[in-house]
């Protein structure tokens, strides 16, 4: 009948997005494994491991990660338009690499890993598979949680000026996403938690300078953040 | 760092989230109008009886018509450029009444099922031609179905208690079939927890269909006089 | 360092019993899909089809199951006395099949399938690898919450007799039950659940009994269930 | 008939079974009142009294709890292949006697306590009824729990040296961790605990250090715990 | 230290209550079995069974709920004024038997159970160890919601006049609950589910109402509820 | 079944139930006011300071005198007769407070824990010598000094800033001392559901008081001047 | 200082608002006690007992009522313009009083209790307290869940022409609902269920239609309810 | 009919109402976006900015929310009585501009803002449309978060006479606040944790206190927060 003939018809399309879907977590799941293997290795920042070192082992991860998402680029490219029927399925693994991207960024520079920026790192191509605007902004939250840990841990290995910069960082970061209108959602609740964030490096900040310790000279030199 | 490059940032992001934003409200105050609209058009068809089908069907379908010429209109063009996948969560709502809606007068009027192409083949004349046409998905069509089945139990029992035995008796074999092929379908759906809970309210129907045309079976059964020998003699007595 | 070999020997292990757990899940997957045409097929008894056809669409599908439980066994195999570890990855399943053989063997018979006709069916050897107690019961439960539609689409198409039938039936499975002294756990919710089904079933029967719909020799006698 | 003879066999069985778990809840409720006291004196390092005194009030209820684990045995060898099935009731007990031990053994020896160590001191041989590796796991993130507190304690009775040497010994054991492909359960949710530990020692180590106390010769002679 | 003592002294106390509690437990446990049996033999008047057999059959238990009500007492004695302090513990247990007892006692007499009566049946004195009102007001409401299932199957058996005396019964009943000022908990949950077993009475009785089925001579003399 | 039966049977029902049921709203009344009057002598005793400790104990004392002539003796009058048992959760929190009061009280006098006998033995005289008297269960007791421990914490955190190190030092052992004799008696109380959630609650104080404590020694260690070498120094440049 | 005054100003404010809400609890529970006594006086109209005496005997809670919505109002009027912030601690009771109104307005007259009537019923005068309009609306919805009760006992008493009267009117009812276009409220939900009620007069009148039962010239002469 | 004229006038009330209640979202809406930019700029009160610049930036919002409350007033004359009806409606927004104002207050003046002024502020007329004392108090409340961390940055900034004068503020108002006897509702749980701020501001000027920080000339002239 008709209706046999168009239920057949449904199956078959939900099939192929069903074996599409599993593709695509298949290369989600490789991601998580790569980010797992990076993430492990940014941890040694606390360990006040010279970040050019540190760089060097994340390269080989970077480098995976812009591979893995070429990989699903050409996935999506068999369903043109359906980039947010999938998204869910890469989503959060996206957040997470955006906040390790900008927080090694940080670490080199100083600056925050803008929008494009992260784009080309990835080698994703704003015009047919770009990285979404709230995933970016989710992942810059889950790299400020990130911090006061490190200014913490920076402290203890005596490198006082550090909290300053952090905070200094920070409240600009903070000022502008406060600038965004943002529904009552996830990344607005990713940001709300961004103000304890900025509440514990102040208070870094605050034990440093009141107990005088940051005249020193302590800029470390070798590392890049120089706000 | 520079502020200034953040603020740039924070206001380029602002425009396009909040135009976002906005535009998502709008896609569900449009979703929300095409849920209500579809609604009174199923209203309608549920006054049905014998002695006014002619007339019922043709208001519901102008009524239908009318929610497809200005509300799904709205919808498109709300949505326009858009990619369609990234606001379904928004209008799903209203597709499926609409689905509910579409294939509910169409299997009064003729006793079949409205295909998913021939919904998207009405849709065209609305579309701007320049941008590419709002196509309802399996998924919404195959949730909206299942909602028409609920319509079905109800326009069953009425036709039951109208007398309409044999029209009850072909619903709930349409209603069986479409239960049977969604059995299928569900597990290869996408995000299938609604539609599975939607199987357990339409094997519901089922079973109330089922109930009803049992106990009326029986009930025709009883008003043979022949048969309802000495129980409806002492009724009457 | 001897906690690096220590953990070195883990992740080993625990990759092993995960890529088993993993060949496990994919058993249970195509169990499912079985599980899932066959019900649909047997879900043609309430469209008052014959027996003997339902049948014969179902056989296939039982030869399916047959050739997974004898691939489980084969994974099993390799991990002796874990068989309670990965229970819970195919249990389900299995429960959920019990019911379908125990409803079919209800049509042709009349009776109740047996623990070790169960067996016997699916292939499954007692002394190895055998069907768990509870999963039988769990399911012979599930197969009752079947038999009150059933019995009303049957009474639709003028089987009469046939409420008396599965009441007797249910009867008599309940007050079985009746005796074993239940845990307090799943099997007795779904225990606790089968009395709505015989109420149901009474309720049937009270129906066709008020109308008396049931002296008339209607028994039907393509129907194996002659109680 | 042949249903009540089956169903008066599945009575017996689920009677065995019945009271074989009853027999191994009192054990594991015998084990529970061991790990009680012996946590009861375990609390007594945060009053920074000495070690080798803690062990010697400990000792006597590792003998019980080893015994216990010996009835265990016996009794699970009553159903061969079935260890899994009633492993739910001694589990969580396990893993808290594994902390416990764990920790023990770091106050003694500074090391983490491994695996066979573990099995030797309960008495357990994993030819036959070894120690889960999982349960052995969660004990380990279970013993992380309770360092934060003690280095407070230590720090507050004057060993500042205390912080250093635990940071390191958290620092390997979360990279150790960091090793294993988690599934995503119940040891996961632990093992990402663990990270609030690390911080925790982290921010105690951050006080001492920016308070100027670390210098001193304070490696306090009469603890084990020398990394 | 005085504390010390304290504490010890307590300890003794509360393991006293302990072990008082475990063995009204057992009894408890001991209820529970005795109510299974009864009740199962009670469900064959849903079977249509005379109600003398059926008495037969549950006299026994009867016996022996009465004697462990008394092991209760005794138990309880040795703790004055402690009743209400381990009531829940035998609670629901009380409940159902009141409710078994008032069921049979209507199939006998055709009357309510009244408290004083059941108290007598279960050898309970007022004045020492009496049965609770609120548990005596559970119990009938849990008679009340067997009602509708045994007037099913006795108009099924031929009974037409059943529905007459016990929607009769459930009306005066449920009008003298009405009565009762009852607080927001357990019990009045229970009363308002009665007026679901009053509905379905009624719907019973305009089935055979409107059916013309009452008028016969139908008074099944074996019955003893005459209204 | 005769219908007057029943009603005499629900008047009577009635009038037991009904009496419980005010008689249970009157004792959680009375229940409630013990509860808010221990908590402002909980307030007053924090009050407490190095220059002002006999006046502030002496009026705590009075106050609670006061409680238990006013309130408790009044729950007392709401309770004779009955079971204690059976009202137990209408008046259990007032109880518990009550002893959280009067324990806090003791220790800030004496530094010792004030028994349960010693509080039961209190209350006789506000007992009516024909009824059997009040007397606070353990479970009672034991979930008041539960509680205690977190006054006691609080207190802890204030003395340390008022520079009383060794009087919080010696609280937090007490607060230990209590912490343990607990973990050992919990899991044999009745209901201890409650009891463990306050558990938990208390391992959190002793932890805080702990903290408060190590970070004090540190700060006492870095005000002698022998010690804060270089980095006092620092600050003072 | 101000700061002071300012405070004890508000203690006095927030008293004299927490006497004002004690005295109003203190009315709605009085109201919720004459309701009790009035609505177990309707459900006499269950057992067929002639409207006018049941009127009778409510007359005297109607009177109660009243006067308690005068007090009420007088209380209220010591806060003018404050209607609606108490108004949800007699909301729930003025529903219920609405519905008991409607439903012996409706065996009187056979007509819907218009907003205006039961405002006057109550005393209440719209200028200063009326009727909240959506309380009136959940009022006539809680009335038309009785009727489904109300029909079959008719019939069951003999009065065939019930169920028509009763489907008229509540046909009627939900097509004026319809009408409303309801926000997802509480409100709504009670009017979603109106449907089941409409279902189930519905069936009821087929019941009695299939056998003929209207013809007969039956409608009891004492009843108001001419549709 | 009547009946029906009686709903066409309810459509028209509930759709009356239901617009009403848009145009109050819709001003709602509006405040919070005001508050927003407001509470960005407040912000750099945490950056040490001088406190005329942040009055200066904040002043334009100020008169912004002033037209919202005027035109909020207007909206609420139309429905005369009925402030409390819709008031849950902009209630949240209202404590949180009482909370931005009372910290603008506190900074300028050094005084709490009181109830009267806040009116005044907002061109509220307590007559007929006044600001909430309960929405007045939980601002409050909300204000006092925010000091802990604005004790904290004054200090890092060299601010050491700003703990004293916090904490007497803080200290005054605490007390105030313990007058009333607040029910168990939201209030009292906002209320509850204000005794956490002065907690926190009592540990800074701790701090401050015992590194003798305090003794110097410090008051920076440009604040008006003399206390
Ligand atoms: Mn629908
Ligand atoms: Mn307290």
């Amino acid at each position: 009948s008709s209706v046999e003939k168009q239920f057949e018809h449904f199956r078959v399309q939900l099939e192929q997005s069903g074996s599409l879907r599993e593709r695509i977590r298949a290369v989600a799941t490789a991601m998580e494994s790569a980010i797992r293997i990076m993430h492990s290795n940014l941890l040694l920042v606390h360990q006040s491991r010279p970040v050019p070192e540190i760089l060097e082992k994340v390269k080989g991860q970077i480098a995976v990660l812009k591979e893995l998402f070429h990989r699903l680029g050409e996935i999506l490219r068999e369903c043109p338009g359906q980039y947010y029927r999938y998204h869910g399925d890469w989503r959060s693994e996206t957040q997470t690499i955006v906040s390790l991207l900008a927080f090694l960024h940080w670490l080199e520079t100083g600056n925050l890993l803008m929008h494009t920026e992260a784009e080309e790192k990835l080698g994703l191509d704003a015009s047919e598979f770009g990285l979404d605007i709230e995933d970016y902004l989710v992942g810059v939250c889950f790299m400020s949680n990130e911090l006061p840990r490190y200014v913490v841990n920076q402290v203890t290995a005596g490198d006082y000026d550090c909290p300053r910069k952090v905070l200094k960082f920070l409240t600009d970061l903070h000022a502008a996403f406060q600038m965004l209108n943002l529904r009552n959602d996830f990344l607005r609740k990713k940001f709300d938690g961004m103000k304890y964030d900025l509440r514990r490096v102040e208070e870094v900040y605050y034990d440093v300078k009141i107990r005088g310790l940051t005249a020193s000279g302590d800029s470390t030199g070798d590392q890049g953040t120089q706000a | 760092m520079d502020l200034q490059v953040l603020r740039w940032m924070g206001e380029a992001v602002e425009r396009t989230t909040q135009g976002q934003n906005d535009k998502r409200e709008r896609v569900v105050k449009a979703s929300r109008d095409i849920t209500i609209n579809s609604k009174k058009v199923i209203f309608q068809v549920h006054r049905i009886s014998k002695s006014n089908r002619e007339e019922v069907l043709e208001k519901a379908e102008k009524d239908l018509a009318a929610v497809t010429d200005q509300y799904i209109s709205r919808l498109v063009k709300e949505l326009q450029g858009t990619d369609f996948w990234k606001l379904r969560r928004a209008y799903s709502p209203g597709v499926q009444e609409y689905v509910e809606a579409a294939t509910f007068c169409k299997f009064c009027k003729t006793g079949t099922l409205l295909n998913l192409a021939e919904i998207n083949a009405s849709l065209l004349p609305i579309n701007d031609p320049s941008l590419e046409p709002l196509q309802i998905n399996v998924l919404d069509y195959l949730l909206g179905l299942a909602d028409l089945t609920g319509e079905l139990m109800r326009l069953a029992i009425s036709r039951i208690s109208d007398g309409e035995l044999e029209y009850a008796e072909k619903i709930c074999r349409f209603v069986r079939d479409i239960y049977r092929e969604l059995t299928l379908l569900v597990p290869d759906m996408d995000e299938n927890s609604d539609m599975k809970k939607k199987m357990e309210t339409m094997l519901q129907s089922v079973v109330k269909i089922e109930n009803a045309d049992a106990s009326n079976s029986w009930l025709t059964f009883l008003s043979k006089p022949s048969v309802c020998s000495s129980l409806q003699e002492q009724r009457l007595a």
